[in-house]
Parts: C-alpha cells; sequence; structure tokens
C-alpha cells in the first residue's frame, strides 16, 4: 500500500461525475493508478463502472472534473487522441470489426504505430508495406499470448463469445499500451479460463502498464487487484485494498451480499 | 400578403402529397429497417389501378377501393417473393431488391397500363375554394386530410398497439423478436401490406393534382425519402412535419427567390437541419451502449 | 420433457454440434458446462429454433420440435434468455416486458410485469427508458425477466449470471432454484459452473461439439477432473 | 507459390480485359467494353466508400458531373488541354468532397444518403439551370482528347472505340491496382474497422472523422475520372450524367457485384452495363427483365456475385 | 432487306414523344413491308430505347451501324440525345434524321443530319405573330425546366426582341412538380403582364392549366406544340384548357381541314391507321416519326438504292413531300424543309380544338 505513493500515477481522475437526464450516473469520482498497478473499480449494476471507463476514455464527455493522463489534462479529449497517448480498452458490449479476420482485428489495434499515409498506402510504397508486415507479426504473437491464434484466419463474427472478449483483450494490447481500461473481462469465462486472463492481466501489469478493471468476479478481483475502488450509485463508496474492501460492510451490503461473502469465506 | 397565403396554401398541398408518401415508408422502415425504394411504385399502383377500374365504368370509391387492395396485395407478393426469401440479407441488398423490384413493378405497369398520362375527377369538384384572398382546390383538402388521418392511424396504431411495438421489435431485433414468439415473418408481410395500402392511398388521394402516369413513382419517392428524412426516418409525427415543411419550403423559394432553385433549396435545408439535428426533426438516436 | 437426440447444426460448412443427445425431465433443472466455443450457445439457439439443425431430433412434451419455427416454441412453453442479452434496445424497458409476454393478453401480464419489477425493482424504476441506455447487469436482469414473462414451461438460460453483480447472482440463482417449486424445468448454460451445479439436478458436459460426460450434479462437482477443467479448484 | 489476392484479381482482370476482344463479333462491343470499363471506375471508388468504410452514398453521380463538364469547359473557357482538365476535374471533386464531406460525413445510414443525395442533386441542377456556361439540359460537346492521332503517329492505329478500350482498360486498371493496394494498408484495415464499429475504431486510434474523409474525397476522385472518360468518350455530355438516377446506379452496381470487393463491383458494373444491351431482344419486357434480374441476384446471392459465386466453388471443392 | 435503325426515347422522361414514335415506325414498316417493301425489298427495322440518356443514345448508334448495320437511322427523341449521336453519324457517313426540336440540330447543316419536327424557334415564332395580332406586348413565361421546355424558352427569348415584345416574368417548374400556384401567383401579381406562355411537356403544362384556372388567371394562355393532343384537354380539364392556344400541325385538327388541303389525305390517313392500331389517340410527335420514315422511303425510292451515300444525297433533294408536319423541301442549306405555314394556330373551344383564323 505505502508503494502506491512512490511514483507518479499514470491515471489520475478528480472529482469525475456526468448526468443522463434527472440521473446521476457518476458523481464525484477520483483516484489513481500508477504504472504496473492493477486498480479495480466495483459496483453494483448500474453503479456507473462502465461510465465511468467512457468518460476516461472519451466517448463521454465528463460533466464535471478531470482525467489526467501522465500529468496531461485530458479530459473530453477524443479517442484517437487518448489512444494515441497510450490508452486503450476494452468493452462489456462487444465491439468487434465483425466481418474481418481475427488477425485483422488485432492488426487494426496496432493502428497507431503503423499509420502512414493514404497516398503512401494507395499507391503501396515500401513504408506502407514494411508497416503492415511488423503489426502482422506483433498482433499474431498476441493472439497467440490469449489463445486465439489457430483463430487468425476466421472471420471475427463466428466465434464463440468468450473468444470475442478474448479477442479484444489482444486488440487493446495490440496498441502497446501505456493504461489499459478493462471492463468485464472474464465475463462469459470459466473459472480456469479466468485464471488465464487473470495470469495475462498480471504480466501486463508487470510490464509497467497501469491498469484499471472493472469485473464482478470477486475472486479474480480480489487475487490480482493492488487497489480497489468501490462504487454505488455513482458515488465512490469506499476504496482500500482487496482485503479492507472485502469487509467493508456497506460494501458487503451494496455489492458483494452476505451470501457470496460467506461462500467466498467457505471456499476459502 | 395574397401571395404569401398563396404560397403557403401550395406549399401544403404538395406537402401533403410528400407527407402522405414518406408516410408510406414508415410500417417497412420500423419494420426491417429497409427503406422501400419501390414505395413511389405502390403509389403509382394506387394512382392507376383507380384510372382503370374508373374507366371500365366502376364508381370512383369502389375503384379506390380496389386499387388499394390490389396495391396491398403487391406488397404483400413483394415481401412474399422477393424480400422473405432473401431473409438474412444485409441491409443494402435488400435495398436493392427494392430498387429491383420498383423497375420490375414500373416495367409491368409500362405493358400494362400504356405510357399516357391518366387522371380521374377530383372527388368534391373543380371549384377553387378562397382563403384570405388566395385559392385552393377541394382536393388539396382530401390530401391532406388523408395525410392527417394515415398519420394519426399510424402513430397510434405504434403506440397504442402491441402489434405495433412488435413491428418495431422485428426490426430492433429480429432474433430476440421471434424468442418472444413474434412471426416476424407475419410482421414483415403486414408491414409491407400496410406500406402498399398506405402508398395506394396516396397514389388515389393525389392523382387528381399530380396526374400519374407508369412512371411517376420514382420523383415522389424520392420527395417523400427525403421529406422522411428530414422529419426523422421511422417516425409518423417526422414524415408528416417533414412533408409539409418540404412543400412549404419549396413553395416559398419558389415564390419568393426562385423557381429554378426550388428543389436547391430544399436540399439545402435538409442538409442544415441535419447538420444540427443529425437525425432529423424527430428521429431519436438509437441508444446502443458500449 | 424435452429430449434432444444426435443433434447437429452448422454455421456455414462448418460443423459445430456433431451429435448431441440430452434429455431434461419435467421439473428438473439441468445445467450445461464446458469451455469457451464448446456449442453451448448454439445448442441452446438449436432448441429455441433461431439456429438450424443439419441432424438429430427435438422432442418436447412428446412432440419433435425440429420443423416448428423458434416464434410457435414460445407458445409451446419454450422462453429463452439468450447469450449476449438481445432486448430491444430502442424499445423501453416496460415494452420489453410487455413484448416477453406478446402471446399473452389477459389479466396475468399486469401481474407477471409486476413480479418481474419486484425481482428487479431498478427496472422499475427505468420501465419508460429505452432499454439501450441500461447497463449491461441492468440489460440482463431484463433479459432473464423478459423470458420469465412468457409463462415457460421450459426455461433455456444462457449464462444468466453474466455481468451481475455477486449479490444478484446469488439472487438469480435463487429464481432458479425456485422454478423447481413452480413446475417449471430449466436448462442452464453457465460459466459459473461450481454456482449452477449447486443447485441443478443433473449436468452436462460439453467440449467442442459433443457430450463428453453427464450425471447428477452432486457427482459431477465431485468429479477430480470437473474441478480442474471448469471450476479452477 | 500462392500469389497474394491483390496480384490474383489484377491477374483476372487483365486476363479478361485482354482475351475479350477476341470474342467480339463486332467492333461495337469495344464501346460496351469501355462503358463497363469507365462505370468499373466509379464502382472502385465506391468500393472504397461503402465496401470497405461502410458509408452511404447516392450523390456521386454529381462528382462524376463535375468530372464530365470539366472536360467540356475547361478546354473551352480556360484553354486547357482535355487531359489536363480531366486533372481539373478531379481536384474540384476532391476538393469539393472534402469542403460537403465534413458536415455530411457526420451522418450516419439514410441520413448520410439523403444529404449526398441533395449535394447531387444541386450538382445536377446547377448544370441544368446555367444554360448559359453548360448548354442546359441538352448538353454540350466535349472537345476531343486527341490521344488517338498522337498514337497513330506512333504506328498504333486504334478505330475510336478501340482506342477508348484499351484507354479506359488502362485507367481502370490502374483505378484498381489503387484500391487494392488501399484494401490490405493500414488505411484500408482502418476504414474496414470504423464499418465494424466506430467506437472501437477510435479507441484503437482511428482518426474517425478524417478517416471517413479521405475515404469520401478518394471516391469523389474516382467518380469524377470516371465522368471524364465517359464525356470525352462521347464528345458530348448533358446533365444526365449526374442526376441521382446515375448516382442510384452506381451504388447499385457496386453492392450487386459485392461492395466489399473491387473485381465483384467491376462484375457488377459489367452486368448492369451489358445486360441492358442484351435486354434489348425482349423489347418493351426490357425494364421488367432488368428488375427481375436485379432481385434474383440478390435474393439468390445475397451479399454480392463475386462473393457469393466465390463461396459457392469454395463450398464444392470442401 | 433493307435496314433502318432507330433510336428513341420510349420510356424515361421524354417517353411521351418517343413513345408514339416507336409505335408509328412499327406500325408503318408493318405496313410498308405488307405492300411489297421499298425497292422490292423488305424493311427490317432496328428500334432501341435509350430512356432520353444521350450516353445509351451513343452506345445504340453505334450498335446500330457496327452491329446492325443500318443503312439510315431516324431518331433521337430529344434534343440531347440527337445531339449526343450526330457525331456518330457524321463520321460512319450515314443518314440520320433526328425527331427533336432544337435548331441546332441542322443549323449549321451537318451533311449527313436532317430532321423532321419544325423547330423551337418556329413554334415560339407562330406564338409571337399570334400574341402580335392581339396586340399582347407584354408577357409572362413558365417554362418545364427539362430539355423540352428549357430549349423552347432559350429560343422564344432569343427571338421575342423582334416581335417587340416583352418578357417581364420567367418562371419554371420541375418535370414532376405537382403545383405551379407559387410561380403563376408572381406572374399574376404582376399587372403589366397582358399574357402568358408555357413551354413543356407532359403534366407540367396540364397542371399549369388547372392552376391557371385556379388562380382565375384572365389572361391568354398559350402552350407548345409539346402537348399538341387531345388527351392535353383532357388532362387539364375541359374547363381550364378553355381558350389556351398553341401552335399545332394539321395532325390535331385532321376533320377541320379544307377539303383540298394537301396534307387532309396524308393526316387523315396515318391517323386512321395509328388509332386504329392503338388505343391512344395519334400526336404531332408520332407525326415526325411517320415523316422521317416517308422522307426516308422517298429518298431511297428516288436514288433507286440504299446506299447510305445515294439515299443522304437524295434525302437532300426532297421536294414537295407532304407530311403530316407540313410539305418538306430540303436543299443543300436546308435540312428541315419546313416553312412556318406548317404550324397552324389551334384554339381550345367547347373543349376541342379548333382552328383560329
Ligand atoms: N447513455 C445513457 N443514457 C441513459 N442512462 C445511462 C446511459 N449510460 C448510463 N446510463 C445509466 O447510468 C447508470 C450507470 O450505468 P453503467 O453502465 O455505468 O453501470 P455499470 O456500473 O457499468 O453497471 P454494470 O455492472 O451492470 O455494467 C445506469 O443506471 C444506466 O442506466
Ligand atoms: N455465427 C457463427 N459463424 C460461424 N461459426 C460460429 C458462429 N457462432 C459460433 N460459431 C462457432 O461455433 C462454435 C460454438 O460456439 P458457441 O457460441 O456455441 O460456443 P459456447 O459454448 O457458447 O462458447 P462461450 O462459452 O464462449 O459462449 C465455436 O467454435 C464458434 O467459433
Ligand atoms: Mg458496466
Ligand atoms: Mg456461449
Amino acid at each position: 500500500m505505502s508503494a502506491r505513493n512512490d511514483s507518479a500515477p499514470l491515471l489520475r481522475i478528480e472529482g469525475l461525475g456526468i448526468d443522463f437526464g434527472g440521473l446521476r450516473a457518476v458523481n464525484d469520482v477520483g483516484f489513481s493508478v500508477l504504472p504496473g498497478e492493477i486498480v479495480s473499480v466495483i459496483g453494483p449494476n448500474g453503479a456507473g463502472k462502465t461510465t465511468l471507463f467512457n468518460m476516461i476514455s472519451g466517448i463521454y464527455l465528463p460533466g464535471r472534473g478531470r482525467v489526467v493522463l501522465a500529468d496531461e489534462d485530458v479530459t473530453g479529449m477524443a479517442p484517437h487522441l487518448l489512444a494515441r497517448r497510450g490508452l486503450s480498452r476494452t468493452f462489456q458490449n462487444l465491439q468487434i470489426f465483425q466481418t474481418m479476420t481475427v488477425l485483422d482485428n488485432a492488426v487494426a489495434g496496432h493502428h497507431l504505430h503503423e499509420r502512414g499515409n493514404v497516398l503512401a498506402d494507395l499507391f503501396c510504397l515500401p513504408g506502407s508495406r514494411r508497416r503492415s508486415r511488423a503489426s502482422e507479426a506483433s498482433a499474431r504473437a498476441l493472439l497467440d499470448r490469449v489463445g486465439l491464434g489457430r483463430a487468425a484466419h476466421h472471420e471475427a463474427g463466428s466465434l464463440s463469445y468468450g473468444a470475442l472478449k478474448r479477442l479484444e483483450i489482444a486488440r487493446a494490447l495490440a496498441l502497446n499500451p501505456r493504461v489499459l481500461l478493462l471492463d468485464e473481462p472474464a465475463a462469459g469465462c470459466n473459472a480456469v479460463e479466468t485464471e488465464e486472463i487473470d495470469r495475462l492481466i498480471a504480466e501486463v501489469a508487470a510490464e509497467g502498464v497501469a491498469i484499471l478493471l472493472v469485473e464482478h468476479d470477486m475472486k479474480m478481483v480480489m487475487r490480482i487487484s493492488n487497489h480497489i475502488v468501490v462504487l454505488d450509485h455513482g458515488e465512490m463508496i469506499a476504496e482500500g485494498d482487496p482485503g479492507s474492501v472485502s469487509r467493508d460492510p456497506r460494501v458487503i451490503e451494496a455489492y458483494l451480499g452476505t451470501q457470496a461473502t460467506e461462500a467466498a469465506d467457505a471456499e476459502r | 400578403m395574397p401571395e404569401l397565403m398563396q404560397y403557403l396554401l401550395s406549399g401544403v398541398t404538395v406537402g401533403a402529397v410528400y407527407a402522405l408518401v414518406a408516410l408510406g415508408f414508415t410500417i417497412i422502415y420500423n419494420a426491417s429497417d429497409v427503406v422501400n425504394f419501390a414505395q413511389g411504385e405502390f403509389v403509382m399502383l394506387g394512382g392507376m389501378v383507380t384510372v382503370f377500374a374508373y374507366g371500365a365504368g366502376l364508381p370512383l370509391p369502389l375503384a379506390a377501393v380496389i386499387a388499394i387492395l390490389v396495391t396491398a396485395a403487391a406488397g404483400v407478393a413483394l415481401n412474399k417473393l422477393a424480400i422473405e426469401p432473401a431473409r438474412g440479407a444485409p441491409v443494402v441488398s435488400l435495398i436493392i431488391i427494392t430498387i429491383g423490384a420498383s423497375i420490375f413493378i414500373k416495367g409491368v405497369a409500362q405493358i400494362v397500363f400504356g405510357k399516357q398520362l391518366h387522371r380521374f375527377p377530383a372527388f368534391s369538384g373543380d371549384a377553387p375554394l378562397r382563403v384570405m384572398g388566395a385559392t385552393i382546390l377541394p382536393q388539396s383538402l382530401w390530401v391532406m386530410a388523408g395525410a392527417v388521418a394515415v398519420f394519426v392511424a399510424l402513430w397510434l396504431f405504434f403506440t397504442r398497439t402491441l402489434t405495433g411495438r412488435a413491428v418495431l421489435a422485428t426490426a430492433n431485433n429480429r432474433v430476440a423478436a421471434q424468442l418472444v414468439g413474434i412471426n416476424t415473418n407475419y410482421m414483415m408481410t403486414l408491414s409491407f401490406a400496410l406500406s402498399a395500402a398506405i402508398g395506394a392511398l396516396a397514389g388515389v388521394l393525389v392523382t387528381p393534382i399530380t396526374l400519374t402516369s407508369y412512371d411517376v413513382g420514382i420523383a415522389l419517392a424520392l420527395k417523400g425519402f427525403a421529406a422522411a428524412m428530414l422529419g426523422g426516418m421511422g417516425n409518423p409525427m417526422g414524415a408528416l412535419v417533414g412533408g409539409l415543411l418540404l412543400g412549404i419550403l419549396e413553395a416559398l423559394t419558389a415564390g419568393y427567390i426562385s423557381s429554378q432553385y426550388k428543389d436547391a433549396a430544399a436540399f439545402i435545408i435538409i442538409i442544415a437541419v441535419l447538420f444540427a439535428m443529425p437525425q432529423g426533426l424527430f428521429g431519436r438516436k438509437s441508444t446502443d451502449r458500449v | 420433457m424435452l429430449s434432444v437426440e444426435g443433434l447437429r447444426s452448422r454455421y456455414g460448412r462448418i460443423e459445430v454440434l456433431h451429435g448431441i443427445d440430452l434429455t431434461v425431465g419435467s421439473g428438473e433443472i439441468v445445467t450445461v458446462v464446458g469451455a469457451n466455443g464448446a456449442g453451448k450457445t448454439t445448442l441452446l439457439r438449436c432448441l429455441s429454433g433461431i439456429q438450424p439443425v443439419s441432424g438429430g431430433s427435438i422432442l418436447f412434451r412428446g412432440e419433435t420440435l425440429t420443423a416448428v419455427p423458434a416464434h410457435r416454441r414460445v407458445a409451446r412453453g419454450l422462453a429463452q434468455s439468450p447469450e449476449g442479452r438481445q432486448i430491444f434496445t430502442n424499445l423501453s424497458v416496460e415494452d420489453n416486458l410487455r413484448l416477453g409476454a406478446y402471446l399473452f393478453a389477459d389479466d396475468r401480464v399486469e401481474k407477471d410485469m409486476d413480479e418481474a419489477f419486484a425481482l428487479f425493482p431498478i427496472l422499475k424504476q427505468k420501465r419508460n427508458l429505452s432499454a439501450g441506455g441500461l447497463s449491461g447487469g441492468q440489460q440482463q436482469m431484463l433479459a432473464i425477466a423478459r423470458a420469465l414473462m412468457g409463462r415457460p414451461s421450459c426455461l433455456l438460460l444462457d449464462e444468466p449470471s453474466m455481468g451481475l453483480a455477486p449479490i444478484l447472482v446469488a439472487q438469480i440463482f435463487d429464481v432458479v432454484k425456485g422454478m423447481r417449486g413452480l413446475g417449471v424445468t430449466v436448462l442452464l448454460v453457465e460459466q459459473n459452473a461450481f454456482g449452477a451445479l449447486s443447485i441443478a439436478d443433473r449436468g452436462y458436459v460439453m467440449e467442442t461439439g459433443r457430450i463428453t460426460m453427464s450425471g447428477p450434479a452432486a457427482e459431477l462437482v465431485a468429479d477430480e477432473r470437473i474441478r480442474e477443467a471448469y471450476l479452477g479448484i | 507459390m500462392r500469389l497474394p489476392p491483390k496480384y490474383t484479381t489484377l491477374l483476372v482482370l487483365a486476363l479478361l480485359i485482354a482475351l475479350a476482344p477476341f470474342f467480339f463479333p463486332s467492333s461495337f462491343y469495344y464501346r460496351v467494353g469501355a462503358l463497363i470499363f469507365v462505370n468499373g471506375i466509379a464502382v472502385t471508388g465506391l468500393v472504397i466508400l461503402i465496401g470497405y468504410a461502410g458509408q452511404i452514398s447516392l450523390g456521386h453521380a454529381g462528382f462524376a458531373g463535375i468530372g464530365a463538364y470539366a472536360c467540356a469547359l475547361a478546354p473551352v473557357h480556360l484553354g486547357l488541354h482535355p487531359g489536363a482538365a480531366i486533372l481539373l476535374g478531379a481536384a474540384i471533386s476532391g476538393a469539393l468532397a472534402w469542403v460537403v464531406g465534413r458536415p455530411i460525413l457526420r451522418l450516419q445510414g439514410y441520413y448520410l444518403a439523403v444529404a449526398s443525395l441533395g449535394f447531387g442533386i444541386l450538382v445536377a441542377m446547377i448544370l441544368t439551370n446555367e444554360a448559359q456556361i453548360t448548354g442546359g439540359p441538352d448538353g454540350i460537346a466535349v472537345p476531343d482528347l486527341g490521344l488517338r492521332p498522337v498514337l497513330r503517329d506512333l504506328g498504333l492505329d486504334l478505330s475510336n472505340a478501340e482506342f477508348w478500350y484499351v484507354f479506359s482498360a488502362l485507367a481502370l486498371g490502374l483505378g484498381a491496382w489503387l484500391a487494392l493496394n488501399l484494401h490490405q494498408s493500414p488505411t484500408g484495415r482502418a476504414l474496414r474497422a470504423l464499418h465494424g464499429s466506430e467506437v472501437a475504431a477510435r479507441t484503437v486510434g482511428v482518426d474517425v472523422a478524417r478517416l471517413k474523409l479521405q475515404a469520401f474525397v478518394i471516391s469523389a476522385v474516382y467518380a469524377s475520372v470516371s465522368g471524364s472518360l465517359l464525356a470525352q468518350m462521347n464528345r458530348f455530355v448533358t446533365p444526365d450524367v449526374a442526376g441521382y438516377m446515375h448516382s442510384i446506379e452506381m451504388v447499385t452496381m457496386t453492392v450487386l457485384g459485392g461492395a466489399g470487393s473491387v473485381l465483384g463491383a467491376i462484375l457488377g458494373a459489367t452486368l448492369l452495363t451489358a445486360l441492358p444491351q442484351a435486354l434489348t431482344v425482349f423489347q418493351e419486357y426490357e425494364h421488367l427483365m432488368l428488375g427481375l434480374i436485379m432481385m434474383l441476384v440478390m435474393i439468390f446471392m445475397r451479399e454480392g456475385l463475386l462473393p457469393s459465386i466465390l463461396r459457392r466453388i469454395r463450398g464444392r471443392s470442401e | 432487306e433493307i435496314r433502318i435503325g432507330a433510336t428513341l426515347s420510349e420510356t424515361g422522361g421524354a417517353s411521351f414523344l418517343g413513345d408514339p414514335q416507336g409505335k408509328t415506325l412499327k406500325m408503318l414498316v408493318d405496313e410498308i413491308n405488307a405492300n411489297g417493301g421499298v425497292l422490292g425489298e423488305e424493311i427490317r427495322l432496328f428500334m432501341y430505347d435509350d430512356g432520353g440518356d444521350p450516353n445509351r443514345a451513343r452506345t445504340f448508334a453505334t450498335r446500330l451501324i457496327e452491329d446492325d448495320e443500318v443503312v439510315a437511322v431516324i431518331g433521337g427523341t430529344t434534343t440531347g440525345t440527337s445531339m449526343a449521336i450526330i457525331p456518330v453519324f457524321e463520321e460512319e457517313e450515314i443518314p440520320f434524321i433526328s425527331l427533336a426540336g432544337a435548331i441546332e440540330i441542322i443549323d449549321p447543316v451537318r451533311p449527313y443530319t436532317f430532321k423532321t419536327p419544325h423547330t423551337d424557334r418556329m413554334a415560339c415564332a407562330k406564338i409571337f405573330e399570334d400574341m402580335q395580332a392581339r396586340g399582347i406586348t407584354r408577357i409572362g413565361m413558365i417554362s418545364g425546366s427539362d430539355g423540352f421546355g428549357a430549349s423552347m424558352r432559350n429560343q422564344c427569348l432569343q427571338i421575342v426582341g423582334d416581335y417587340a415584345i416583352e418578357v417581364l416574368a420567367d418562371e419554371t417548374y420541375a418535370p414532376a412538380d405537382a403545383d405551379m400556384t407559387p410561380q403563376l401567383t408572381n406572374i399574376k401579381s404582376n399587372a403589366q403582364i397582358e399574357a402568358v406562355l408555357n413551354p413543356g411537356f407532359g403534366q407540367g403544362p396540364a397542371i399549369v392549366t388547372r392552376n391557371y384556372a385556379q388562380l382565375a388567371i384572365d389572361l391568354p394562355l398559350y402552350q407548345s406544340h409539346g402537348v399538341a393532343s387531345d388527351g392535353f384537354i383532357e388532362l387539364a380539364g375541359a374547363q381550364a384548357a378553355e381558350g389556351v392556344r398553341l401552335p399545332g400541325t394539321a395532325l390535331l385538327v385532321a376533320d377541320l381541314l379544307a377539303e383540298d388541303d394537301p396534307q387532309r389525305p396524308v393526316v387523315e390517313a396515318y391517323k386512321a391507321a395509328y388509332e386504329g392500331a392503338h388505343a391512344t389517340p395519334v400526336s404531332t410527335f408520332g407525326g415526325y416519326a411517320h415523316d422521317a420514315l416517308r422522307i426516308l422511303v422517298d429518298a431511297m425510292e428516288r436514288a433507286g438504292s440504299s446506299d447510305p451515300q445515294a439515299v443522304r444525297d437524295a434525302i437532300e433533294e426532297t421536294s414537295g413531300l407532304v407530311g403530316t408536319t407540313g410539305t418538306v423541301t430540303m436543299s443543300a442549306d436546308d435540312h428541315l424543309g419546313l416553312t412556318l405555314d406548317a404550324f397552324r394556330m389551334l384554339e381550345v373551344r367547347d373543349g376541342a380544338w379548333t382552328l383560329v383564323d
């Protein structure tokens, strides 16, 4: 915990909030994520987790507050500009490039690093070709990493739900992000598959990427988080390390439920 | 001042024609996301069949009813023979099918009805009515009444009936619609029948004003489409308001600016409106979240 | 109640179900577990009729369903809460629920809707909002509630706990358990295999389009292979 | 060694173009061929816009009109060489596409369609109404490209139809090559990505607005060149070239052939250009047949001619 | 056999013109063949529908020459299609008789290009003469924006000065417009205007006429030869059309012609044949095709050959040929061969066309 204060945060959120009509979907949320750290955001359904992600990644314009990415105020910046600054994410409601192959989906994630000029692309100049080849190689490696290597040439639309979730992770990683936002990456995966994803996330974090995670699988969250932020009705109701959060009575009441806590304890 | 009044009356007359055509697009669009490019041909069929039935000696109201039924049957046939077999095809492919259907129907009409212009008598005579120094033909009132009646009927259909909502559900998510027990094929057939019937009704009402021939469909469909988009596709209110607005805009431009560029003015305004309201005046943004 | 024999299904040229045999007795809760891409979703899609079947047979209450279109199966009592939720995003929450009871127009619809709202109070709060604006978990609740509105005698649930907060997962499993008392048969596909097996009567294990194991749920939970492959214990 | 799909496509195209004349019963077919290629150019541009980027335009005939009238007017009023007029037309079209594309491309689906339709109608209307300059609805003559005499001096004596067959085939080849390059390039991939999911494309760093605009401009240039070539081949042009029927025809060709593939779309152009010639035997049943065939193709080959045919061939070989 | 080609706008915006032309050609060719053909050979007609699209017309022109190997071509229903295909025939040296109105087709004279309809300019002249005779000096114009309307408007504006007539209002409407009251209101509100001229064809003029009556505009209304048919009165309504004048051909008033009018037998024969074969009344436009074929056949018979060059020369020497449009006498610098008296000023009286004397 003390380590948190040592290095400069990669992502800092201050007093972030947004309203939809009369609904305060998110209000006054603030925390920060350090390089190599995994911060989880948990909370009941409709607490505002995905909305928070959407504000951080530039899909919604925050109504209040600031988002600071590596000391730069990026509040309300367009998603593609954020991507160029190293922010990458996955989606709770899958956003797959359906008609492209699995490989092309992953390569598209690498877009930033192969971005050339339309004219060069039109005339197939050598630079453009070289960049293409390089991104393909790194995309393949990523697909192998998430276990989709064999499906590289399938049309993305033909994958099962769990496979698509992993494809999204691969695509987000292809960006070589500094900050990675994962919205329920383990949804649709069984316990064993979830552990694989766990490992992957831990590896990525170990490379120095700041990770912000939304997940309802408490076992996973408790296992890998360095820090946990709890939202309820858009407000932060608790924050801290896994141990303290999981014992926080307010969190138990609003989110975990006594049954689940007991079950988890029993399993442990 | 009487000029302005005359422009407005003209605009409302023409606008009601556009609105009727635009309303016809609504149901098929709401059931399938397809803009039916053959909608103009339904309007043509409505007018043409009435012309010939009336010409054969039937009383006008009966001729009109026959025309509407025949056109509705054509709509059902279009769905059964062309749209349903292509189930699962991308929306653009379905649109091309409707373009093909429009060419086909026009081709048939050209052979069956010939290439002459036709009209039948206005329902309530040709004596113009005077309104504040301007004049309007009684048939225009019929067209306006028709547009309003269809609008009200559609509005009730989509907001007050379960079937109306089932039609919306079919377009929104076909698989889910089947999973709750909606017979999506039937919904499509129904919507083609209703759209065609509305188109035919439009044809019946406007022919005394605009005249009809085998190839009036495209021009009407184009303006109706533009009107529907201006108002917001799929929303009956949008079709009505979009149509009237388009008609009035054209009339005012023709009256005050330039009759050569009246269509241009209409489209410039459409583009300007869409720039401010990308879903048209009454269109709702779809709320798919990520 | 439901019996499946030699069921085969394909996407285009690729067969993904290679002959599935499965039965679900009346009032039983049966769960199917399996890895990503095993074909669980495809199986449920075949049962509800939105996925064409290329071989085998489906018998429901003694009648063969293979040629019955999806919307008629609903009338026979088969309802599904599909993968990916598949709610009507452009319609209001209430309309979504009302359409769940599309085949009915009696007083019970109101009552069922109230029950759904009692089960998921958040849906009541949002009843007039368009369903596309709901959070992921709220949409999942809506999908389940909509399936319940269809008064099924057999309920097909595809990962109902997905995206739900732990407190609600527990609640969903309670609801499923409660189905037994109402005489509703349930076929449950779950990634939370531990939870599913602990409320189910029997279970099937599916691997790449085939059933590889089956038995009473309690036995499966205890099975070493299953614990290792699916429960992560 | 297997050829990459790009070269396979170009090779197939080149073979077809080179071999077809051996089957021509009369030199009239050179004319049909040239028309196919000219339409093929416009349609290839639309593959980039519709097939890759998923944006519908019902106004591309407007750009064809600009290209065509540039060839009619620039040589007379600006003293430009007809060849340079093609470039001028392309430049104007590109610039105009860039200007109108900004607001228009914010729209989606049918809203984009109607806005672009409005643009096309505007162009057609100016060409029709400004009769002092454009010759009005009855059209205007276009100066000759003047390349044939040059070729003749070089010892290559081609008839008018033959010349245009070769010339437009080369232009199409170039257009197809560029479009195929784009397909596999980062830009092409990004275009296809935004077709799949705009949100996701944004979050991987695609500047969606800019990219759409680029696709729009490129396709406008294609349409413009197509219009220019048509005008110079016919030596005469009327505002019909900019009419919405022409726009709809272009989109129909693209989708009918298979919007995602260059070869497919060219196949669509071939079908819709050659079919009316073949259907003249049906006399007054011509239109009916045309509509019927369009419907049948789309019903039985819902992804378009070429993709469906390929799928079927692959399906059988397995 | 002798191969003759035609490319007409049987469909599309100009189908009112092209359709009767196509029907006429087919009917007459059958008739000629039934009577032994020309020069002892059968005529074979290759006819295509260009839909009014100049690009398609050009393709069909090439096809007629290269593929069908015809010796002469009739067609080009519209000025646009005609102008688009003229270069083909001039280059290939095939005689071509256009059925379109604009003066550009035969002015300047091109060796192989002829036409049968009087020019729009002549129609304008006829109308302006009539206006002059009635003492009208200030007029309003409302024209269709299609090729026909725009071309005639253009030519009328060019010569209107010669008649000391001033155009005070110049409105247009699009071919498919449903209501012209705004334009007519503008004309009406200009108190100086003494008459209104409406160049156009199709439904536009009928709607203009109806709106004219609706607005109770009390000035003489002139239509063009574009609507010279009985259908016009029916569409506009007899009441609204009452008093409308237009320059028409003898065809429209066949039964009103003087017994000794040289055109009478010709137009009566054509009218009877056409109306016998088709359920629709004859129109001026079908007459253009009738005359074109007659000119062609006459030239072949005089030349004693169907060789394109010989036929061309013979057409140029056509003299005193009585057609439905008028009496045709061509020369090396007149490839039309009609004079203004080909037009007759007609007026609707009691729901029927009558001759204005
Ligand atoms: N675009 C929108 N329009 C209307 N309401 C919205 C919109 N986006 C979010 N909301 C509302 O804001 C609240 C927060 O939603 P959000 O998706 O952030 O929840 P969440 O914490 O991600 O929940 P879950 O765990 O179910 O995914 C919800 O009540 C939702 O209905
Ligand atoms: N639309 C499709 N087209 C082609 N193949 C498909 C399609 N949908 C699924 N598949 C394939 O069918 C197989 C079974 O998929 P299915 O979705 O049934 O798996 P699942 O068991 O539900 O997996 P998950 O747990 O990830 O949801 C997978 O190999 C998948 O790739
Ligand atoms: Mg969420
Ligand atoms: Mg699944």
